[in-house]
């Protein structure tokens, strides 16, 4: 293979593809979202746009494209123009650190499923997806209104508050697997022959929760109430400015549900890793696996959202600092005691 | 078309219990339809009011309402009428009070006696023009503070008097 | 569209019918109930009519985003200029639907404080009769809306190929 | 935090005010100081347009007050008439009243669990209350042809019979909505967050409730035992055997408590109609321009949302003099102020939903 090929063309390739699939991934789950809410509540949803309203989302984004772009007078231009592309690519950047499986052979050349392999690549995502918080409370504030305003704080404090039950179950996982590379947590999870989330069942609960939260999705979802602040910190914003919002969120549904299959569901890896009777699963490609993980956690997503009511701010932040801090920590004491005793 | 017989001898004796108490104040009483109206003066209204809700058990001031009587009475200097709608739960009674708001077009207010008389006074003040006095906050309910005239009086043309856009 | 001038260039016209194709199908209403036909609003979003089948369900509540305001009862003078204000927040393209005959002619209330039709503040694109009209009927004008719109010409905003300049 | 009192105005155009409600809101850090509803956005000058229509006009403008329970503000309306003037009602139809009066609290019932859940943020409640409201209304609709403003009690009586496929409709509905409701029970009543939200939130003691001439739901959650169809009952409501259910708190959790069982009571009160209907007329003679003998009278009943009175009075001709409504939401808006005092700005959405407004009837 020449070293065009292998040094231009590939990893443009790959930069091309990590942008298209959490795009791809997006407008799924936005049309799966509306169709699954739909049918939880007894109704249609969207089905006049192409097949069964698979082009719902498309003609929305297309809408969205040609409305007019409307900046308050009284709004900080730089920073409102700013916040929006914060939010989308922090979460869009952190899917260069994601693998999305193991390398595949290629004749003599070697194919990674990942832009970046960095052996701290869980701290880089993390890093990474708390820059759409700057987002929020840029947007929040620069809109120059008040229920955007609110609808910022409430983000901020919200968000800053879940980190730390998120680090603190990232870091048993990593005690775990002796490794802060994603694919390798991925790998130890074959060698264990058990995907961790069933061997730190607490770690998992605790992080779903706290990552739900993160996303400020239901019944997190505080920061845009409807019933109480409009429509939240993007009230002010419209066209473009209000799709990257609104495609920002779904795409960190999507990387928060990629780490849950990562570090808690084994990857690529199929079910049962080590049961012989069952090898015949390990036909399916591992991206197969992936998606279907990926996608069940953003049903569940949904799911919660079509169930349950909203927390209040109070009982919100009660919630992380009361319990699931507690938890996390003595999650963290235990594993750590019993690794190091193992 | 009352349903059930309107127990008539209870509320003879509340109109006998108002007259007892206060004899210059009651006037009239009427009978009508299974409802009593005792015509009140305005100056012991709240002592009138007070006595019937501590003493007598009308625990709510079920509503306030203003009559115009233009028609009836003409450009009079006292063309409005209050009625206080009072209900006893426990007696299953109601009694109306009638007052005469006379040519200041005012009457004190009900507010002290019963808080829920607070937005029905402010609704008279909207669409009567009817002052009270005493009340906490007495300014237009429904219209703009802007909005001229008091749209439940006899003159006030229905369709307004172009004070729309 | 064009009266007797030339046809649009054929690129142009597919764009049109791109940009018709999106905005019809994406109409986002904008959450907003005046009276009693905000409930047959609401019936119609709800299972039985379900108007999430055209894409309709995502009620914003911040005019910015909305596409569509369904002007949904009756429109009081103390109530207009904040219907308007709402109008004009929200960004172009958009559409009215005055939903019912408060907001059509000020319906069974000619009174003092009822403004006489909504289109005295903003231009109404579909009128919708009925007090309050049914979820048939207002499913019926947010499809003849589409039509509407399938028709227009948005492009034309932008390059002008229309006589309208001249006229 | 960076600032501390701030101002608030929510609506008139707001998700959850319910309609064009505006409310005036003192915040400090998210804890309510104050509440001043400004009211107005809706007022479309009724009681003035009531006094050049005729009675029998008028009717179907009752409609348009509480929309989400027209017939039971045209009961109110028509049962007022009918005492100043007199008039007696056939039994038939008087029990007919009494099964659609009931089907109307049904559904405003249903209705108002959907927008409160959906206030707190449970969507889904609000499209099955509206599913189960639907086949309601295809009752109003099958019956007299209206869906929301049914216009479907008249000067005299009603309409027309009920018959037995109606009848039989309305039956088997009625064994549907018990259903619907376990389901939504099951998703609400235990649930950590709901509770989480309504328990404790928007207190109001009996004793300021009553001074504050609260009715209907929001005051029965405080533990008194007041029902107009009790206390002074109208339309053959004596005939039949209920229970008037009440809370013990005052909250907004009792509220929502004391409406779902008024929806198994209201059940219990259409079947026991159903099935004691009388032969006879369903309308008395009424003329079309009907002229009501002068006099005054007060006459009140209890619709979904409580204390439904109106006053008239009659100088002798077709048109009344004046006529004054009582709406239960305009007093029990009211109490808004007091129960939001030291909650939190989020709760003042959940208080205003359980006290179940219409602006159409607060504003007339």
């Amino acid at each position: 293979m020449s070293p065009f090929v292998a040094d231009v063309l590939i990893p443009a390739g790959k930069i091309v593809a990590v942008i298209l699939y959490p795009m791809v991934m997006v407008i799924v789950m936005i049309w799966l979202e509306r169709r699954v809410v739909a049918l939880i509540q007894g109704r249609l949803g969207p089905n006049r746009v192409g097949f069964q309203g698979i082009l719902q989302p498309f003609a929305d984004a297309v809408k969205l494209f040609f409305k007019e772009d409307i900046i308050p007078r009284d709004a900080d231009r730089f920073l409102f123009a700013v916040a929006p592309v914060l939010v989308m690519f922090s979460s869009l950047l952190a899917f260069a650190f994601v693998p999305l499986g193991e390398p595949i052979r290629v004749g003599s050349y070697t194919l990674t499923l990942w832009i970046a392999e960095s052996p701290v690549g869980i701290l880089i995502i993390l890093g990474l997806s708390s820059i759409s918080v700057f987002g929020v409370i840029f947007g929040g504030w620069a809109a120059n209104s008040k229920y955007p305003l609110m609808g910022a704080l409430r983000s901020v404090v919200q968000v800053l508050s879940y980190e730390i039950p998120v680090g603190l179950t990232v870091l048993s996982v990593c005690f775990v697997a002796r490794s802060l590379d994603l694919v390798e947590i991925v790998r130890r999870q074959q060698e264990a022959g058990i995907w961790y989330g069933f061997l730190l069942p607490v770690s998992f609960v605790v992080f779903w929760i706290s990552a739900v939260a993160e996303t400020n999705r239901a019944p997190f979802d505080l920061p845009e109430a409807e019933s109480e602040l409009v429509a939240g910190y993007h009230t002010e914003y419209s066209g473009m400015k209000f799709a990257f919002f609104y495609m920002g969120e779904y795409t960190h549904m999507v990387l928060v549900s990629s780490l849950v299959v990562i570090l808690f569901f084994g990857g690529w890896l199929p079910p049962f890793p080590s049961v012989k009777a069952l090898a015949v699963l390990h036909k399916i490609p591992g991206f197969i696996w992936y998606l279907i993980k990926i996608m069940f956690f953003l049903y569940v997503y949904v799911w919660i959202r079509a169930t349950f009511p909203r927390y209040r701010f109070d009982s919100l932040i009660q919630l992380v600092w009361k319990w699931l801090i507690p938890l996390a920590l003595v999650n963290l004491l235990v594993v750590a005691v019993v690794r190091f005793l193992l | 078309m009352p349903e059930k017989p309107v127990d008539e001898a209870a509320l003879r004796d509340e109109e006998r219990a108002l007259r007892d108490r206060f004899p210059e104040s009651v006037r009239e009483a009427a009978f009508e339809k299974g409802e009593l109206t005792v015509d009140v003066g305005r100056a012991s209204l709240l002592e009138i009011l007070r006595f019937l809700k501590f003493e007598r058990g009308f625990s709510s001031l079920t509503d306030i309402i203003a009559l115009d009587l233009l028609r009836s009475r003409g450009e009079t200097a006292s063309r409005f009428v209050l009625l206080y709608e009072l209900t006893n739960f426990a007696a299953r009674i109601r009694l109306r009070l009638r007052l005469e708001a006379g040519a200041d077009e005012s009457a004190p207010s009900a507010v002290p006696v019963f808080k829920s008389a607070d937005w029905a006074e402010r609704e008279i003040f909207d669409m009567f023009g009817l002052r009270f006095e005493g009340h906490p906050c007495l300014n237009r309910i429904y219209l703009p503070d802007e909005f001229e005239g008091h749209p439940l009086r006899k003159d006030f043309p229905l369709e307004g008097r172009g004070h729309g856009l | 569209m064009t009266d007797g001038g030339s046809r649009p260039p054929f690129l142009l016209t597919r764009a049109d019918q791109f940009i018709t194709w999106a905005q019809k199908n994406s109409l986002w209403p904008f959450g907003s109930g005046l009276a009693c036909c905000a409930i047959e609003m609401i019936a119609t979003a709800a299972a039985r009519f379900d108007i999430a089948r055209f894409g309709m369900e995502l009620f914003r509540s911040s005019p910015r985003q909305a596409d569509l305001f369904i002007v949904a009862g009756t429109v009081t003078n103390k109530m207009a200029p904040i219907i308007r204000r709402l109008w004009e927040q929200m960004a172009d393209p958009k559409w009215v639907v005055a939903m019912g005959n408060c907001a059509v002619s000020g319906g069974p209330f000619p009174t003092y404080s009822v403004l006489q039709g909504v289109d005295k503040i903003i231009p109404v694109d579909i009128y919708i009769a009925g007090c309050p009209p049914t979820p048939q009927g207002l499913l019926h004008g947010l499809m003849t809306l589409q039509e509407k719109i399938a028709r227009s010409r948005p492009t034309q905003e932008i390059f002008r190929t229309d006589a309208r300049e001249t006229g | 935090m960076a600032f501390k009192e701030i101002e608030l105005n929510m609506g008139p155009q707001h998700p959850s005010t319910h309609g064009v409600l505006r409310l005036k809101l003192a915040v400090d850090n998210e804890v309510v100081l104050s509440v001043e509803p400004i009211l107005g956005y809706l007022h479309r000058g009724m009681e003035k347009l009531w006094e050049s229509q005729t009675y029998t006009q008028i009717v179907p403008l009752t409609d348009r007050l509480d929309y989400l329970a027209s017939l039971s503000n045209n009961l109110g309306f028509v049962l007022a008439v009918e005492k100043l003037a007199g008039v007696e009602v056939p039994k038939r139809a008087q029990v007919i009243r009494v099964v659609l009066a009931e089907l109307q609290r049904l559904a405003s019932h249903l209705a108002w669990v959907g927008f409160m859940a959906n206030d707190i943020g449970a969507m889904s409640i609000l499209l099955y209350g509206f599913e189960q409201r639907e086949d309601i209304l295809d009752i109003f609709e099958e019956y007299i042809g209206g869906r929301l403003t049914v216009h479907g009690i008249r000067l005299g009586g009603v309409p027309r019979d009920l018959d037995g496929p109606l009848i039989a409709r309305i039956k088997t509905v009625l064994d549907a909505i018990p259903h619907t409701l376990h389901d939504i029970q099951a998703l609400l009543n235990e649930n950590r967050i709901w509770k989480q939200r309504t328990v404790g939130v928007g207190v109001i003691s009996p004793a300021e409730a009553v001074e504050r001439g609260l009715t209907g739901p929001p005051l029965r959650a405080t533990g008194v035992a007041r029902d107009t169809r009790k206390d002074f009952p109208y339309s053959s409501y004596d005939d039949f055997d209920f229970d008037v259910p009440l809370g013990k708190n005052g909250d907004v959790y009792d509220r929502y408590r004391v409406r779902m069982e008024e929806i198994n009571q209201s059940i219990r009160l259409i079947r026991q109609a159903l099935e004691a209907l009388p032969p006879g007329d369903v309308r008395a003679k009424v003329p079309r321009l009907f002229k009501v003998p002068a006099g005054e009278v007060y006459h009140a009943i209890e619709a979904p949302k409580g204390e439904l009175g109106f006053y008239i009075r009659s100088d002798g001709s077709e048109k009344p003099d004046r006529v004054k409504m009582r709406s239960p939401s305009f007093i029990n808006l009211q109490s808004l102020a007091l129960m939001c005092q030291g909650n939190l700005f989020a709760d003042v959405v959940g208080i205003l939903g359980s006290l179940d407004i219409v602006l159409g009837e607060i504003d007339k």
